[in-house]
This record gives C-alpha cells, structure tokens and sequence, in this order.
C-alpha cells in the first residue's frame, strides 16, 4: 500500500522580492522579533521566510522612558524610541547569531539624516550574512524641522537614492501609513530604485489614564500595531499593489493564515509578522503551515498562484 | 532555561480573598524548569481583546508538573484569569526572566500584597537547599487581614519566622511592614524584596545605608516578555534602561535608579 | 436626618459648541443613530447632549450594493454608501420627530460638490428644530476628480466658506483622518470659519474573505470605526486642540465614559458616540451618567475642569 | 412593539447536534412581545472582540419570560455562545424587525438548516390561533439527519404533517425539500419559507409561477438591528434597496429582486 499517493504534495511556498528569494513568504516585522535570538527556544527560525532585526542606527539609542507601551482594543501602542545597540554592535554582537538561523536576515535601519541611512547602508554592505536591507521612513528628519521622511515623497526618494547608491544588497523601504495618499508615497520610492516596499509602519496614536489625567505613554504619542489596524493595512497594500510594479511585504495585524492569505490576495508577494509574535510566539510558524493548508484545500500548487487574487467584479 | 509555549490544562482555581485567586495548573514544561522569582506571561482570553499576555509570577512548582500562580483582579485581564474553570487550558510562555540569586546566610524576605505571591516559591528553595535557617524573617504586609492572611499562609511550615502588618491593623502590626525591617537589618546578609514600587525604594534605601545586600523584584507593562519588544524599560543606576522582563524582574537593589521614578 | 447632605451634588455638565450650547457632552455620531427615532425606545433622547443625524445629500441616494458592513478586530468597516432620503423628505419625514427629542439637533450634510454643501445649508437654514450643521467633508468631489473635500486644505476651506454663507446656523465641519497632517485641515477649516470641528470621520480600510478570494464589501473599500480607531482619534484630537482655538468634537471608538473622558482630556468640549450605539444601545446614557460619577469621584464641580485637563511633564 | 436591551439569564443550553444548541433564557420583556420570524441581536462575548451582536431568531417563547434561541456555531460569535453555561447572563436586544404576517387557510412551512428554527414558532402561533389546521404542511431539509432530527422534532406534537429531506439520504428523503413543493402547491393558500438563499429563491419562483402567496425570511450582515445604519441592505423589487432587520427579515418574496443576488 503505498500511503504516499493519498498526501498532497507540500505547495510550492517560494517568492521572489526582486533579487531576494525566500523559501516561503512569511517573514518577522523589525522591533518585534528582537534580533531573533530571543525567540530561538519558541520558533524554528530556519522554517521562516526571513527575519527582519530591530531598526538599526548609527549610533545606539536609549530609547524613551517608561512607560513604552500600551494595550489598545485589539491593538497597542509603542514608544520604544528606537531603542538599539548601534551598527558597531549590532556587527559584532548579533550578527554571529544571525548568521546561524538558517534564514534571510534583513537588517532594518532609521536615521536622523540621508547622510546617515547611507552610511548605515554602506557600514551593513561589507557584513557577511546580511541578505537586504530595510529601511524606515518614519522617522523625523531633524534637518527638516522633524517631519517624518516618509510623509514626504521627494524626502522618501531622496532616503531610497542614497541608499541605493551606497550598497548591491536588495533595497526595501518601508512606508508610513500617516500619510494621505500611500500610492503617491510608493510611487516615489519604486521610481527612486527601491527593489521592494513594505507596508505598512505604525499609525501614530495616544491613550490617557482618565484617573492620573496623564498620557499612557512618556513619549505622549506611540505607534499603533496589531489586529485593530489590519484593515488599513490590507487597503494600503491594494492599493500600492494596483498601482506599482516592485514586490511588496504587506505589514500589519497579521495573527492569522487567513490575515497573510488576505495580503497575499490583495497582492503582497509576502508578509511580515509583528504584533503576533508578542501575543502568540508560535504565529510564524502557525502561518507558514496555514498557508500551505490553504493552498492544498485551494487546489493550488504554488503561492504564486494567490498573489495578488482577490477577485473583483460580480 | 529554554522559554516554553504550553498550553497548560487548570486542575482547579481557589478564591483566597475578594479579589485574589490560586490557579493550579499542570505545566510540566515550564514546571519543571522554573526558578524562584522568574514569571510566566499568561494569554488571559480566546479572543483579540485583551490582545496582550499578562505577567504573572510563578507562585509554586512540584515535581510532578504542577505549577500555581496566584493572581489579583486589577482589570480585564486579571478579571478573565479569575474566571477560569477547571479542565480549560491557559496558554503560558515561561519560564521567563532572572529569577533571585540564592545565596546562603541570614535572610529576609519582604513582600507587599499581590508582591508576597513569588516569595513563597524564594522560602520554598531557601529553606530547602539549607541556604536559609529558622534565622529566616518573613515580613508580610498588605492593606487587610483579608487581603494578607491567604498571602501569608504557608511561610511557617516551612520554618521561617512571619511578621505581618497591614494598613488597617486588622492583622499583625498597625501600619507599613517595612517599619519591622531596620530592627532586623544589623542581623541580616540579605533582603528580597518584591511589593509596590514605593515600599521596594524604602527598602532599598534601608539596605543601601547599612549595606545590605538586597534584590528587588520590579514589575513594568509587558509585551512580550522575552526581551524582544524593549517595552519593559527601567531606568538603571548606570543611567541606561535595563529591560525587566530580560535583565530581571530580580535586580539588585544598587544596578537600579530610584530616584527617578 | 438629612440624607441629602450626604449625596454629592450633581456636577454642572453643560459645555458649549461655540454659539451651540448643550446639556452635556455626549451626542451621537452622524450614520450610527439614525434620525434618532430608531433608539428612541433604547435611549432617553432628552438626556442626550445631542444627536447628529445620518448625512444628508440633495436628492436621495440609493447607497452601496450589499455587503455594506464588515466586522473586523474591535471595529468595523462600513460602506453605506451615503444612503439618505434626501433633504426633502428629511424635512417632511424625519424631522417632526426629531423636533420632539428634546436635545439638540444637527444635521450632517455632504455633496458632491461646493455647490450642493451650500445648497443643503440653504435649504435647512429655513427649517426650525434645527440646531446646528455638521459639514462632513469625507465625501469625494466629483468636478476634483474624486479626490476628498476633507484631504486638500483648500477645497475644505472652500466648502466651510460656501456653508458659512448661506447660514446663520453653527457650522461644524468633521475631519477626515486620512490625511498627513490634520492640523493643517483644521487651521484651513478654523480660519474659513467655522465655529467648530469635529474628528475623527473614518479611517479607510478594507476586507477580503480568503475563502471566497472576494472583497468582504461589495464596495471594497470602507470606513474602519469602533474601538479600534480610537488611539488614532484621540491623537488627532490633541494635536488639533493644541493648534486651534476653536471647539472640538471628539469621536472615535468610544464607548464607555472613560472613553468620553480621555478625549475631554485631550482637549474636546464634547464628544460624539458613534459604533458603540451599535453594540450597546444604552453606551450614551451610561457614558453621560459615568462622566457625573467621575467628576465627582474626581471632586470637579463641573466638566469644564477636564477639558484639555491632560497633565504633562513630570 | 417596543425593542428592549435585556440582560437575559441563561436557565439552560442544550448541545442538539455537534454544531447545533438550544438555549433557553429567562428574558420576560422580549419573550412578552415577540412574534413569530422576529429576532434579537446578541451580545456574544463581554469583551470588544468580537464586537457586534448577532442576529439569532426567536425559537419559542413561553408565557412565563422564557425564551429560547437555536443557534448553530458557524463562527467565532457563535463559537462563543455554544460556550455560555446556565447562570450567566446574556445582553440580548429585541424583539427585532418585521415577522411572519400569519393568515389563515391551507399554508406550507418550509425549512432548511438552521433556519428551520424561526419555524417552529410560527408553527405553533399558526396552530394554536386556529389559522391552520393538520393540513399545516412542514417541509424541512438540512445536511444529514444528525442536523435535521434535533430540529424537526416538535412540529408533529404541534398536529403539522411533517416531510423531511437530507443531502445525504440519512433521514427523509434524499435530495432537496424545494423538489417536494410541486405537488402540495395547488393546494397551498401560503407558503412561509426560511433557509439559504438559493432555496429560498426557488421557492419563490414555484410559488410565483403557481401565484402562491410566498413569505421569505432573510439574511444579511446586520451591525444594529434598528434600521439605523443602514448596514443590511437587500435589493428589492422595485430597485431600491430594502432593510432586512427593519422592513424584514421576513418579506413577501415578490418584494425582493431574486436574479441579483
Ligand atoms: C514580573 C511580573 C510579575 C507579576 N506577578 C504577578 C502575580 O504573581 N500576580 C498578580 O496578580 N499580578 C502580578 N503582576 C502584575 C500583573 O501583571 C498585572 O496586574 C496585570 O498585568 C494587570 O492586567 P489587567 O488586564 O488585569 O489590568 P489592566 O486593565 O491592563 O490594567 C489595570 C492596572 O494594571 C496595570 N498593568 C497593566 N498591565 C500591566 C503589566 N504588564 N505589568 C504591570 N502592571 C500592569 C495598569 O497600568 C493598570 O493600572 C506581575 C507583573 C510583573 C511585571
Ligand atoms: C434575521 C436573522 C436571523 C438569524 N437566525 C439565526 C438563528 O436562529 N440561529 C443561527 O444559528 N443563526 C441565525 N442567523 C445567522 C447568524 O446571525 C450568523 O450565523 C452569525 O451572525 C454568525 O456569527 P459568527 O461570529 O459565528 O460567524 P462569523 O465568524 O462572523 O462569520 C462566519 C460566517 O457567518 C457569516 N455571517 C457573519 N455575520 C452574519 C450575519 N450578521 N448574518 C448572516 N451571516 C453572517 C459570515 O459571512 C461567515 O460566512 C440569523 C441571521 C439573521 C440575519
Ligand atoms: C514594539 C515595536 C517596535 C517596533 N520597532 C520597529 C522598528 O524598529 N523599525 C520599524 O521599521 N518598525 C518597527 N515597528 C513596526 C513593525 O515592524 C510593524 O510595521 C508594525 O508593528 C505593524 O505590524 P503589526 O501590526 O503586525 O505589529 C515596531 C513595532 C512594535 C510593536
Ligand atoms: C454605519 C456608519 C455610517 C456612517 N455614516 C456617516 C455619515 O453619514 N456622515 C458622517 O459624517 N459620518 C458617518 N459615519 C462616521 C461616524 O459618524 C463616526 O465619525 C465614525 O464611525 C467614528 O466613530 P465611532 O468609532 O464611534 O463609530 C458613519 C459611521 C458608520 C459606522
Ligand atoms: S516585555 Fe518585551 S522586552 Fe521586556
Ligand atoms: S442592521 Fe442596521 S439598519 Fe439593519
């Protein structure tokens, strides 16, 4: 009796974000994964599409003070502030790690400057392991009074040039959903050489402890993640997807299967996992093997086929 | 200590007080791994709200995978927790975070409310390693007798000598448990401490003037409790954030500011 | 004896919109109460601070084919469509009974273009029982290529100017929070005269069912309400109410009193209930009976104390 | 007919069928005024996920404040609700919308899967006022018998003359209810109808070419149940859009537009 014959066949989970191939589409969200090490009793990290670190800066940062965060409904806040070892450490201290996960690394990186984010990218460029890097707009650029350089295209194409002119690693940038047209946003960043977009970033939020009368976070504002965004996320990626032609991560809310399979319809050619991971650190892999379910109950082979397949019309 | 992700099964669930609850809970992952003062952070719902796990501090272990926590309802989460029935399964990732270093010699442990729960589990070990005697002072406290009497029960079987005060006067010593402390100090090699945040600064004060080693058990909003979200910051004395749920929730008393708070 | 000395006296929670004096500051959302006749059997109308009824356009529209609405995580999106009966049959049909609530009345209004936001104020300048206009500029305009009145500065001032002109009523336009920088809505809005603004209308988001591959709304875009949002809705609320003087109606996902509280905090002299009416019928007597039972825990006389009360700095 | 927001306390749940529960709720307001093929919205969960009530159908009502729902877990919401136990509470809010409008003379039940449950109701207002008599036919479909028999049951007691047909030929007839209409319809005065929609929409068509008065209950995702957000539109006849929870759930089919959907 041969049983194999009566098992599906494992669907084909490889993507391709430009020039960076991964074994399945389902990565880490930046500052929710540590620089995975954290997680290495509770995930098997080679089983991960990839894994993007904590937003790396040229210089460490300490942070905000307490408290950082907060729960929302469905969601919560952060004002971590950026909080990081420095590129020198990061080098020296996580890299060795990194590089036995059995995965892709994409390092995250956020500057103050254009001149730093180059640096950042041309000091990570030399570093063996490391497979792309992602960068974050959403930060202040002091030299522009602190308006965030994702909330302004020619900014977000500036950020996107120089990185690119500094490293052969594929180049992804991440956008901010503060913003009142995503697409203008992507457009400007896709036209600057950027090999792939992730979306989406926080939305900037606030709670209050009606007793104390004080804000819930030091920092007054915090970024805004998990289920309750989801949907602005899912819309954002459509309509990035309708309307640019590199690859894009979809980002934010994804617990689920169903959330990844619903950015992959919408035309993600991946995901990454942030918020999850907190509540439930078994998410990555939970998804990873959902999709394939999916695929198998889809009679499909590949999830190539589902990229993008939202189906539209009566 | 490799951390866990158990779906434990509940065995049962005691009212100790108006508002105070025991869980018993067969764990034996994370049972047989934990250490006095580390903690497990706790799925309280099914559903996406509450989103976030709740710390909770390992109350007790046995051998035979058994593990107890002992939880105050203070809002949602905590609320839900309370509402569990046996034969449910609660999701705990532990065990999680540095635990207190034993260490022999003359000790005391200092506990304020719900913060009296981990030191159970410290005597347990203390006592049971020999690293503590009947030399061992147990300073209890907690707003009411009904509050404090469930807390307190089970340090003297273990031989330790139990001191209690509470707010109102109902049981023990009218007014703060760390009032006992500075007559012991002179005879004591070490003090943990874990209780709110004013009463582990007094203490810590007392033990930094007569040089007494102290550990301080700190609590902070969590995420993920496992080092990776950097939202359990507390200020260090060296001026840097120290993150609780990784870097403690056992500190030294002197590695922390306590000023700035 | 006299038990009377012993119970607190009533905190005074009236507050004022401008010219637009109310009871207290809890009122309903435009879209999530009806005309007010629906609820009137589930809430006491004249406990209410005011009930702000569904938008109304010129001529009757038809609205969005079904599905119209979609649960998410702590929220839900809807794409009504804008459904009315029209202004006409608003007066004759709607408007006798809403004369009989015994709180204010607002009538929300919308267009597709200039022309029509100043028509409908025209027309319902006329009609007694009528307290207030509230301008909801989240509609597309039609001659602008379907961009939002509520994300270009310009056309927002333009519609607050056009309704100010036709009216002696209290205008109060309502935000869009899908823009970069509502402080710039807001100070063009302030600054074209309006008498008061209210935030936050919904943020844009999307669904899909993974099974089906279909949109969860046959419009499928919407607008993302409920206890979701409100971090981002209390954000808006005091960055504006730092930047504008004046008054602000505070709405995003609240529904409980504590909800209503931190948006007062934060800077709003009223509040508007929205979803929760959805959930909990009864959400807006409790949230007004449970800000009394807070300002007298909080030993304030009057809810003016806590407005823009939020306590920062160490 | 006022709505009520009523905290209902759950007396009794019943598991009818492995997806299928009965519960029965001490709820004296609404059970006082529902009519048969009205609904209540219900709150599932006490937390803000999920978020909106859901629409259950009133199964039976007793004069004594008792009122049951049958509910079949498709979801999370009703996920939630198949967990409820005896005791607790229930946010319920009803009765909702538009019901059957009985009249008397020969008439037809027809039912399929879950919505057999508003059924019975009707059956019983039908029989019990004298509008129709043991001619009242009751046609009822659904997967397999284990669903069909726990919803069935009742209708004979009440004096109906019951068919049955299942999917998979396990109880009944094997194959669809609809194809058992042809032969009663000229003798029918009405037909009430409640079940998926393709089935709702044949019967319609028989009973339109056999100019059968026909009345359908319908579905549609419902976020307030009042006719205030305007959330569960249905095409109608005439091109405008109707509201199911207000102008229906029931409606005379040759109101609704059936070729659109
Ligand atoms: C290491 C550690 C060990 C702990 N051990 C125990 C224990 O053994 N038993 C016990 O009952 N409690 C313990 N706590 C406290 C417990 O985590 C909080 O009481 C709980 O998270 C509150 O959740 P909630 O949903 O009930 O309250 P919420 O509704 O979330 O908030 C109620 C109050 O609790 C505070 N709070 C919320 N989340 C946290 C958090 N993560 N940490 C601290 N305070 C919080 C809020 O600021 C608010 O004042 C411990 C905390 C830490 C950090
Ligand atoms: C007037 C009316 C009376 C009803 N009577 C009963 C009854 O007596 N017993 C019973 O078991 N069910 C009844 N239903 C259906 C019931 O409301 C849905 O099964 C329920 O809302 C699903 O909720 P969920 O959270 O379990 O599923 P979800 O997880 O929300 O969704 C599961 C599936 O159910 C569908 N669904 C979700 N919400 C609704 C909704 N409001 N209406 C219809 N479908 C929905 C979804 O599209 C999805 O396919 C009735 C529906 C209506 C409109
Ligand atoms: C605690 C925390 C820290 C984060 N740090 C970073 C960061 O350093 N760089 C970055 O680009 N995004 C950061 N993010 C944003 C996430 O990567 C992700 O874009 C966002 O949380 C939305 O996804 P989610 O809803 O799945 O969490 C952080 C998010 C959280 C919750
Ligand atoms: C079903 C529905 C219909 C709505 N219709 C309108 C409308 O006609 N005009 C308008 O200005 N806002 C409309 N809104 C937006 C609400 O008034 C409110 O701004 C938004 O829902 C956020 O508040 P909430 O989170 O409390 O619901 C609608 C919202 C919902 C959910
Ligand atoms: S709770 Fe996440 S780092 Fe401590
Ligand atoms: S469900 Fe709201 S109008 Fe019908």
């Amino acid at each position: 009796m041969d049983n194999a014959m009566t098992i599906p066949s494992q669907p084909d989970l490889r993507v391709a974000l430009g020039p960076l191939a991964l074994a399945n589409p389902v990565m880490t969200a930046s500052g929710t994964f540590g620089y995975a090490a954290e997680f290495a009793n509770l995930v098997r990290l080679n089983r991960l599409g990839g894994v993007v670190v904590k937003g790396i800066s040229l210089e460490p940062r300490a942070g905000n003070p307490p408290p950082r965060i907060f729960e929302t409904a469905a969601g919560m806040l952060n004002a971590i502030g950026l909080e990081n070892v420095g590129v020198k450490r990061f080098i020296s201290d996580k890299m060795p790690h990194l590089r036995t996960c059995g995965c892709r690394i994409v390092v995250n990186i956020l500057g103050d400057s254009i001149d730093d984010y180059a640096a950042l990218a041309g000091h990570l460029s030399a570093v063996a392991g490391i497979d792309a890097l992602e960068v974050n707009i959403s930060c202040p650029n002091v030299k522009k009074g602190g308006v965030a350089f994702g909330t302004a295209p020619e900014m977000a194409a500036a950020v996107t040039r120089a990185v690119k002119q500094e490293t052969d690693l594929p180049v992804i940038v991440k956008l901010s959903p503060n913003v009142t047209d995503i697409v203008v946003m992507a457009r400007a960043v896709a036209e600057s050489g950027a090999d792939a977009l992730s979306l989406i970033n926080t939305l900037i939020g606030m709670g209050i402890d009606a007793r104390t009368r004080r804000p819930r976070l030091a920092n007054v504002i915090g970024g805004l993640s998990g289920p309750a965004i989801k949907p602005v996320a899912l819309r954002m990626v459509w309509q990035v997807a309708s309307a640019v032609s590199i690859p894009i991560i979809g980002i934010g809310g994804i617990g689920t299967a169903e959330d990844a399979i619903e950015f992959l319809l919408a035309g993600a050619t991946a995901v990454q996992v942030g918020t999850a991971n907190f509540y439930n650190p078994g998410a990555t892999e939970q998804i990873i093997d959902g999709i394939a379910d999916y695929l198998r109950q889809q009679g499909e082979s590949s999830v190539q086929a589902i990229i993008g397949g939202l189906r539209l019309g009566a | 200590m490799p951390e866990h992700q158990e779906k434990s099964i509940v065995l049962s669930i005691e009212r100790l007080s108006p508002s105070v609850y025991r869980l018993t809970l067969h764990a034996p992952l994370i049972a047989g791994e934990a250490r006095p003062g580390q903690f497990a952070m706790v799925a309280c719902g099914s559903t996406l709200d509450p989103l976030l796990r709740r710390p909770i501090s390992i109350h007790q272990c046995s051998g035979d995978g058994r593990l107890q926590l002992v939880v105050k309802v203070v809002g949602r989460g905590t609320q839900l927790l309370s509402e569990i029935r046996a034969g449910q399964t609660l999701d705990l990732l532990g065990p999680l975070g540095r635990g207190f270093r034993l260490s022999p010699g003359p000790v005391a442990l200092i506990g304020g409310g719900i913060g009296i729960a981990p030191l159970l589990f410290l005597a347990q070990s203390l006592m049971q390693t020999g690293q503590a005697d009947a030399s061992c002072r147990v300073l209890l406290g907690a707003q009411s007798g009904e509050d404090l009497a469930p807390l307190a029960a089970g340090f003297e079987t273990l031989g330790c000598h139990v001191e209690l005060a509470t707010d109102d006067g109902s049981l023990g010593r009218h007014g703060l448990i760390t009032d006992l402390l500075p007559a012991h100090l002179p005879n004591l090699g070490k003090v943990y401490v874990c209780g709110p945040h004013p009463m582990m600064a007094a203490v810590a004060a007392l033990c930094a003037s007569a040089q007494v080693d102290c550990e301080v058990s700190l609590e902070a909003h969590m995420a993920c409790g496992l080092g990776a979200c950097l939202g359990c910051a507390a200020p260090g004395a060296d001026g840097r954030y120290k993150h609780v749920c990784k870097h403690g929730p056992v500190f030294k008393a002197e590695e922390m500011a306590w000023t700035t708070r």
